[in-house]
């Protein structure tokens, strides 16, 4: 069991509440935080190169690193590992806001309690990434949920205990629906009179989900990880939730959480009930593609920066759904993209509001202005999040919008011309507008937070960053960047996983694809 | 025999019924005790009844009837102790005066 | 030709930002100053090297043995693959995905473009050195930060005009927008400065949306962004443009041609396509309706508005319909759009130059003005036939003076607004009723601005003059109507431009204030402005017609004072007289100070009032932006947003709250009620099931 | 007669042994040595819980008395989780048993308590109505005597004489349910029952089985039968509440699995089968919804196990082997769950008295360890992984989705959205604790007894291994699978 890589993304994090338990004073929780976070970068890194060495040696299996070992037998459950591509990129991504959030969170109180919880919820996030097999998917899933209640009620602010309430039970709202929904795919994943399976690659191979129990499925299991992923009209835990969430938190939550949305939707929804994804994708495309204008709007008149924030997640993370319903290669590799960005750049906004709150205890827009002449690491740096939030060139949001709309556009021009309809085309179109409001509400907040004549004289006094908030920002600005400029290695190691062999199931139903 | 049969469960019925009634309304916990037992008793009623018209070759219900008369004594018994001890809480039987927990 | 020099060429301007941008603050200011101008300078020099040899070397890679000039790609390097290409059983590739490359196309425009823009943006550089300290010559604050942001812009432009595709320029389009934004909002204390940064960028934006779908819907139909596939189309009746393979060419071109190509509200696909990027091009070269944000843009420093907002990332739309000019030729509808748009603004923008007060608003309208005559230039350029007066006119002969404008226009424009940035520095205001008579008091400054207004005006043998005579040639050769608008607006050129060199250097004797006297700049300032307007004498005999042309193929024959000999003196003989007519009028009502101009106002004054306010547009947009989408759209998504989606959500949890305490007379406390409802319970569920199961 | 059909009955045997002997110490030990009763009686329960491990579970199953008592290893193994949960409770008891105002009657609670729990027995094992009907008495009717323990306490009176009147109206009704099955069927063998009624229902029957339903559904606090559930929870002492909301309820449960299947098994879809969906859906929401108001601790936790009971029944509705065994799992995990969410509360209230959930304000601070296993407790209850309620939920809703009618996946769909509910007010707890500040009157840090505290380390291991660890489960539907619950 333990000759396994991937195993170690979940030891490491027991290991580290195992030594988080035992650690007596500040100093030795924040060394447990940062060793352990740094061994995880360490180890997805190696993994993303060792995963393209077996790549590149002709290993063209679908999951590398599998592993199975059974757990609850008598029910077929076991506990099956193994990664892809786009795992590999969302463990990466996982393990980078995990550093750099330790970092942002150098001086919270209650540090034990508060590590305690954060690595309890990327334990989860790390187990859901690593997981083929649906139950222990799932588990996962959960126990990344709720150590958000505590995190936000605890260490959060303003109205935390109706956010964190309303944030906890909205989710466990969509985990409701999507344990009947995998209950359901189980009971129905093997032909008659073979051994049912939880794992994801065999039901997918049995291919035994009738259609119309797809009917009934696809949409479980879409509305669950959607409530996630923020899908409209499932998102208003997003911002109250994101607003109260502390730092890191907020960094975790909008950088990875909201991704295991996207990518259970993906690794779900759409791989193993394709026909229905086919058939009933409108319904979502047409509430994903509301999502993401929407947020954008909603954000325009947003006066507190997380709200800001939050409401254009639901817009990006919406992106991201969309693509995924597009069932077109080069969207779907677009969304992957856009995971990672989001991921990335939300993350940096949040731990660079939470700086920013942290120093002018407000975080309304009207209250605040010039911080650039106050606070100029940090401007800048917001500055240059709000550029990959804008989609600039050379920043990750670029690169992923633009896959998605490339993507997206072909297959609405292949729905349109082969007379299915021109919803995709439309909402296509709707989407590519979202560039347009994200500018707006973006170069809003930093014309009034941080350009202008200094708002308050009581800011000027304020300090710019210290050590650790330029690391975990120039971190995260370095990951930005690196998408941003070398899209390509990202894409490629996404795309494998789209190789028709992966693809099959999807490709049987889905007339064209490229 | 049919008719026979239901001149003893029209009675054991309205006994049953009696000690329903009696139970809801009376405000003497003495007296719900009194409508349970009434209760009871036309279940045994019917066991025996059932047994002699239906199935005169065992003697399954007679024996039930037995233990359940046997129960019954044992509840009452029970029920009389609780009741004294409420009384010497409360200085009533008043079924009324015990519904301080609620909601 | 090795790639190493035009790889430096964009890597040093990009090397200098991160320089600065990284290490700024840790250098002195004056230290930035020089890094950034010399590092210019390097690129200047392997700019002019790389166009000389693209030019002039004759190597077979650059011009074909007919004397046509190619398309070279220097370099091209698969950045981001979008769609995998389709390789066969034998491992050869049958078809290229979609990806979006970086890399380096040499070609007659690319190559002028690079001299443009390194030119310009050397002078800006070196002027910056003078224009951004104080009187005393200290460096202003975030003076390293203003160089980095120039080399910036430097990198994103070059990055631009050398596109090898057109996803490559639309990146590139972005970064010189974001540059643009930065160097704009550079004052980002002035609330005023933001406000105008904000609204270039999210104008530009608003364009690029277009831009976007454009390339959207072209590269689905062709399959590909590459402008040497895309522009390769062969034309009937004509010679293959550049040298690709027949297969591609006949490929895109089917796909114009084809008649089954949906239509969509009356045009055809292809057409929605290239209108659709055309707005790209509106939005950046701030054609009518998406003009608004270059005058505010003049928020920003002068020298970038010299560099940015005169010269060179406004000329980005006159560039783009140039570089996709073969496909538009395919679809003369989108031609005739460019010809509208661009005749409208040139005749709104010189209207509206005529009534502003701010020099540098003047300068800005006067620009919108310039770009659109590029554009009508485009827009009236046809395959080779015979216009109305029976003159044969040449094959993209207007496409050839669009160039020869833009590169001429980038002169003199750049030379007007140095000449101002040193007017506003040596005064402190942007307005000309500040300034007034100062010919006395800086004479450079005074002959320099006089070149630059004689060449715009189009003045014999000043630069505009002959680029600005082959765009009325042009003209004239496809509608004597759009000819004729255009004349009147060369003319109405010559009147404001003379108008506003009066108002500043004549009208009224300069009053001093205080001990301040103005007086020219130091040498940093002047020198460009020195050169700039030598360059605005001569560059009117620079051979464009063998030079740059859409296809490549010489225009006229061989030697150097070609301009000269191809005039169609008629037109020339017209436009001039236009122009010397505006300048006399200009003259006779600025030249002293004199009640005239007050009388004309009060005459027209609802005309003046439009004008003045620009036709009212940015309050149009202001309605628009604010009353509609904010309060209408806006405000009213997150007003439902907070109290319908999550107020329902809300009201799960409320109407569960209500029911728990609606319901909790159940438990009520009293034994009797408990055993009511047990026995009530077991006879409903007992005579509930005999009705459904019996 | 053939003694040895008594083998069959082994754990029985052993509980009456253990119960003599707790009787024979307490009756003849002197004085002082009655001090050591309530470590006696943990020590010798102890020792039987382990060998009835040791012994028991590899017996196949065997049937004696002329098939009215019957025995299997799945009923061996429920006799052994409700082992470990008395013996939890005895060992959380010692305090209170030991306390001033209990301590002449310890010996006597510890007699009715494992009266009560051979009654539980005989109501598993059992296949004859009367059997049944001896042991539902014999544990319910002891527990009416041990919530009325706390003579002092008005709310002990008042509780026990709600439980006694509301149990001797339901047996009532419930033996009318049996007489009219006994008229239809000749017989109280449960076999003799499957076979005989016909499975074209008559009113009769639906008539009798609702009578019988609700009898159990009494124990079980099956909504509308519910409704002295909260009364006697929060009046009687709180390890009796914690003995009768896990082991009562526990046993009640299997016993009805075993009823419905073996003695209705026919007429499962024409009529119970609705009638438990119908009460399933009752019970859920309903006791959410009284759940979610109440402040009361020992309240709460008596609607939360209303709710539970809901959940349990899913187990039963399943009819199938994964059903049954999730059902064991269920409560399993529900015995530790609940006795730790007990465990806490006794110790607080035997330390300070304080029962509200108000009164739990900002316990973190002062008793972190108390408040980390109310919270294990809490969020394994609400079925939060990795905790063991997560487990036993997840598999008794797969459990129930074999069954495969769209019905259930309504009935699923339902159930699982009340989790909402439910995890609403188990984190209105843990939000009391650890994010509510103290409001003046705050619980001081205290020192809990050492029986306490073992207890509360015996849940807690419960409900952090049970899931995790999978040979519980796995075992257990093993047994059901290979030897049924027939």
């Amino acid at each position: 069991m333990f000759s396994n890589i991937l195993i170690y993304f979940v030891l490491i994090p027991l290991l580290m509440l195992a030594g988080l338990g035992i650690s007596r004073n500040v100093k030795q929780i924040r060394a447990v935080a940062v060793v352990g976070s740094t061994a995880l970068i360490a180890l997805s890194v190696y993994l993303l190169v060792d995963y393209l060495g077996q790549r590149a040696a002709g290993n063209e299996a679908e999951m590398l690193y599998t592993g199975s070992w059974s757990w609850f037998t008598p029910l077929n459950i076991n506990l099956s590992v193994g990664v892809d591509g786009i795992s590999i990129a969302m463990l990466i991504l996982s393990s980078f806001i995990l550093f750099t959030g330790s970092f942002a969170s150098w001086k919270i109180d209650q540090p034990k309690e508060f590590f305690l919880w954060l690595i309890l919820l990327s334990t989860g996030v790390y187990g859901f990434f690593i997981s083929i097999d649906i139950f222990t998917m799932f588990m996962f899933y959960e126990v990344a949920l709720i150590p958000m209640y505590l995190l936000i009620g605890v260490w959060g602010s303003g109205k935390k205990n109706y956010s964190a309430m309303k944030l906890t039970l909205m989710l466990m709202g969509g985990s409701a629906f999507l344990m009947l929904g995998l209950i359901g795919i189980y009971y129905h994943s093997a032909p008659a009179g073979q051994p049912l399976t939880w794992n994801l690659l065999e039901i997918a191979h049995n291919n035994a989900i009738s259609t119309g129990w797809q009917h009934f499925l696809f949409p479980m299991t879409f509305v669950g990880f959607g409530v996630l992923g923020a899908m409209f009209p499932f998102h208003t835990w997003s911002p109250d939730g994101h607003a109260s969430a502390p730092t890191a938190v907020s960094m975790l939550h909008a950088g990875v959480l909201m991704k295991l949305g996207g990518y259970g939707c993906f690794r779900v929804s759409m791989y193993l009930m394709p026909e229905a994804a086919n058939d009933l994708a409108w319904i979502f495309l047409i509430l994903t593609g509301i999502s993401v204008v929407y947020g954008a709007f909603s954000a325009c008149v947003q006066t507190d920066l997380k709200y800001i924030n939050a409401y254009s997640s639901v817009s990006h993370c919406g992106l991201v759904l969309f693509a995924i319903l597009m069932i077109n290669t080069t969207a779907m590799t677009g969304a992957i993209m856009q995971m990672l960005s989001h991921g990335l750049m939300t993350a940096l906004f949040f731990a660079l509001i939470g700086m920013i709150y942290g120093r002018t205890h407000t975080r309304d827009i009207h209250e605040m202005g010039g911080m650039m002449q106050i606070l100029p690491y940090l401007s800048v740096c917001y500055v240059i999040a709000g550029f990959a939030s804008l989609g600039l060139p050379g920043l990750s949001g670029f690169v992923a919008e633009m896959t998605i709309f490339v993507g997206s556009f072909e297959q609405g021009m292949i729905d349109y011309l082969g007379g299915a309809g021109s919803l995709r085309l439309v909402f296509t179109i709707i989407a590519c507008c979202s560039i347009v409001i994200t500018a707006v509400y973006i170069l809003r907040v930093v014309g009034k937070l941080l350009l202008g004549p200094v708002h308050d004289d009581h800011h000027r006094q304020l300090t710019d960053a210290t050590w650790w908030e330029r690391l975990s920002t120039a971190t995260l600005i370095i990951c930005v960047a690196a998408i941003g400029c070398f899209p390509n290695f990202f894409e490629q190691l996404i795309r494998f996983t789209f190789n028709p062999e992966f693809f099959r199931a999807l490709a049987a139903n889905v007339p064209v694809l490229n | 025999m049919e008719k026979t049969m239901l001149c003893y469960l029209i009675p054991s019925l309205i006994m049953f019924c009696c000690g329903v009634y009696g139970f809801i309304t009376r405000k003497n916990m003495i007296a719900i005790l009194i409508s349970l037992e009434l209760m009871l008793n036309s279940v045994d009623i019917n066991f025996v009844v059932f047994n002699r018209f239906l199935f005169p070759g065992s003697m399954e219900g007679m024996f039930f009837t037995l233990f359940a008369i046997a129960i019954a004594a044992a509840e009452t018994a029970l029920a009389i102790a609780i009741i004294i001890n409420v009384f010497r809480s409360v200085k009533n039987v008043d079924v009324e005066e015990v519904s301080k927990m609620k909601f | 030709m090795e790639s190493t020099m035009p790889v430096l060429i964009l890597a040093i301007p990009l090397f200098t930002f991160l320089l600065l941008g990284l290490l700024g603050k840790f250098m002195q200011r004056g230290m930035a100053g020089v890094i950034g101008t010399s590092a210019m300078g390097i690129t200047l020099v392997l700019s002019y090297i790389t166009a000389f040899t693209y030019f002039f070397s004759g190597n077979p890679l650059f011009i074909s043995a007919g004397g046509d000039r190619l398309q070279a790609v220097i370099f091209n390097t698969v950045w981001l693959q979008f769609t995998p290409d389709q390789i066969d059983a034998a491992g050869q590739i049958v078809k290229h995905g979609l990806a979006i490359k970086l890399g380096f196309l040499l070609d007659s425009i690319s190559a002028m473009m690079l001299v443009v823009i390194t030119t310009i943006s050397f002078m800006v550089h070196l002027y910056s050195n003078g224009y951004m300290r104080d009187h005393h010559g200290v460096c202003e604050k975030g003076f390293q930060r203003f160089f980095a942001y120039l080399s910036l812009f430097s990198f994103s432009m070059l990055g631009l005009v050398v596109a090898t595709n057109i996803f490559q320029m639309y990146i590139f389009w972005e970064l010189v927008g974001a540059s643009s934004y930065l160097l704009i909002g550079f004052y980002y204390t002035k609330p005023s400065a933001v406000s105008a940064s904000k609204k270039a960028f999210i104008v530009t934006r608003f364009a690029d949306l277009g831009f976007l779908i454009g390339i959207l819907i072209l590269s689905y139909y062709t399959g590909t962004f590459n402008f040497t596939e895309l522009t390769s189309v062969p034309v009937e009746g004509l010679n293959d443009v550049y040298a690709v393979s027949a297969g591609t060419a006949e490929h895109i071109r089917s796909i114009f041609a084809d008649s089954k190509a949906p239509l969509f509200m009356g045009a055809s696909v292809m057409t929605w396509a290239l209108v659709l990027i055309f707005m790209g091009g509106m939005g950046k070269s701030a054609m009518m309706p998406l003009h608004i944000w270059l005058p505010d843009a003049m928020e920003g420093p002068t020298p970038v508005s010299a560099l940015i907002h005169a010269a060179t990332m406004v000329v980005a739309g006159v560039y783009l319909v140039a570089r996709l000019f073969p496909l538009f030729l395919m679809q003369t509808s989108a031609l005739d759009i460019v010809t509208v748009v661009g005749a409208v603004t040139a005749l709104y923008a010189a209207m509206v130059a005529c009534a502003q007060i701010d020099i540098k608003r003047v300068l800005a309208f006067s620009t919108i003005s310039q770009i659109a005559f590029m554009m009508v230039s485009l827009g009236v350029t046809r395959i080779a036939h015979t216009d109305a007066l029976g003159h044969e006119v040449h094959e993209g002969l207007g496409y050839m003076a669009s160039m020869f404008h833009l590169f001429t226009h980038a002169m003199f424009k750049a030379l007007l607004f140095l000449g101002a940035g040193a007017l506003i520095h040596a005064i402190g205001s942007n307005d000309y009723t500040a300034m007034h008579g100062l010919r006395k008091y800086m004479p450079v400054t005074h002959w320099t601005f006089l070149i630059g207004c004689l060449a715009i005006a189009g003045i014999i043998p000043f630069a505009g003059f002959f680029s600005k005579d082959e765009i009325l040639t042009a003209c004239f050769g496809h509608s004597t109507v759009w000819a004729i608008w255009m004349t009147l607006v060369a003319g109405l050129t010559a009147f404001y431009m003379f108008r506003l060199y009066f108002l500043i250097f004549w009208w009224k004797e300069h009053k001093v204030h205080g001990e301040h006297v103005p007086h020219d700049q130091p040498w940093t300032m002047t020198l460009p402005l020195i050169i700039l307007a030598a360059i605005s004498c001569v560059a009117g005999f620079v051979p464009f017609g063998n030079l740059v042309t859409w296809n490549g193929h010489p225009i006229t024959g061989a030697g150097f004072f070609t301009n000269l000999d191809n005039l169609n003196w008629n037109v020339a003989v017209i436009s001039l007289c236009v122009a010397i007519i505006g300048i006399l009028v200009a003259m006779k009502m600025y030249r002293k100070e004199n009640p005239l101009p007050e009388k004309m106002r009060s005459a027209l004054p609802r005309l003046w009032d439009w004008c003045h306010h620009r036709f009212y547009w940015d309050e149009l947009y202001m309605f628009i932006t604010h009353k509609i989408i904010f309060d209408r759209v806006c405000k009213p998504i997150a007003w439902f947003d907070r109290h319908v989606i999550d107020g329902t959500m809300d009201s799960f949890a409320t109407m569960t709250n209500r029911l728990s305490v609606a319901i909790k007379g159940l438990q009520s406390g009293r034994i009797q009620n408990y055993v009511w409802v047990y026995l009530l319970g077991a006879l409903v569920l007992a005579v509930v099931t005999m009705l459904c199961v019996l | 007669m053939d003694y040895s059909q008594f083998l069959a009955m082994k754990q029985e045997i052993g509980l009456l042994i253990v119960f003599l002997l707790v009787f024979l110490y307490d009756t003849f030990m002197p004085k002082k040595a009655l001090n050591g009763t309530s470590v006696f009686t943990c020590v010798v329960f102890a020792i039987y819980t382990a060998l009835c491990f040791c012994c028991c579970m590899t017996d196949t199953w065997a049937t004696t008395f002329s098939g009215m008592y019957a025995t299997s290893p799945a009923i061996a193994a429920i006799k052994n989780i409700l082992n470990v949960g008395a013996l939890i409770v005895l060992i959380q008891s010692c305090k209170w048993a030991n306390s001033d105002e209990q301590v002449v009657r310890r010996g006597e609670f510890y007699e009715l308590l494992l009266a009560t729990l051979f009654g539980m027995y005989l109501m598993i094992s059992a296949r004859h109505f009367l059997l049944f009907v001896i042991g539902l008495e014999s544990a319910s009717l002891p527990l009416a005597a041990m919530v009325a323990f706390n003579k002092n306490r008005y709310e002990s009176h008042e509780a026990s004489i709600k439980y006694l009147l509301t149990a001797v109206f339901s047996s009532a009704v419930f033996m009318m349910g049996l007489s009219f099955v006994y008229a239809l069927a000749g017989s109280l063998y449960y076999t003799d029952i499957y076979c005989a009624i016909s499975t074209q229902p008559s009113a009769m029957l639906v008539l009798a089985l609702a009578f019988v339903l609700a009898g159990m559904g009494f124990k079980l606090s099956l909504v509308p039968f519910h409704l002295w559930t909260a009364d006697v929870y929060q009046g009687a002492p709180t390890v009796v509440t914690s003995y009768l909301s896990v082991i009562s309820k526990g046993s009640a449960a299997f016993a009805l699995l075993v009823m419905m299947v073996q003695a209705f098994g026919l007429v499962y879809s024409q009529v119970w089968e609705w009638m438990l969906y119908a009460l399933i859906i009752l019970t859920i929401t309903v006791g959410n919804l009284f759940a979610m108001r109440q402040r009361n601790m020992k309240r709460f936790l008596a609607f939360s196990s209303v709710s539970q009971a809901g959940y349990i029944m899913l187990g039963i509705i399943a009819m199938n082997a994964t059903g049954m065994a999730s059902l064991m799992y269920y409560i399993l995990v529900y015995v530790f769950s609940n006795l730790a969410a007990f465990g806490v509360i006794s110790a607080i209230e035997n330390n300070c008295g304080k029962v509200d959930m108000d009164d739990y304000n900002g316990l973190y601070r002062t008793n972190p360890r108390l408040s980390v296993a109310m919270m294990l407790a809490m969020f394994s209850l609400a079925g939060i992984p990795p905790f063991a309620g997560f487990f036993s939920k997840f598999f008794i809703f797969t459990g129930a989705i074999q069954q495969g009618s769209t019905a259930i996946y309504v009935l699923v769909l339902i159930a699982l959205i009340n989790t909402i509910i439910s995890l609403y007010y188990y984190l209105l707890v843990v939000k009391a604790m650890f994010i509510n500040t103290e409001n003046g009157c705050v619980i001081a840090p205290f020192k809990s007894a050492c029986s306490e505290r073992l207890g509360l380390w015996i849940s807690v291991a419960g409900i952090l291994l049970l899931g995790i660890v999978s040979c519980f489960y796995n075992s257990l539907l093993e047994l059901c699978q290979t030897y049924g619950i027939f």
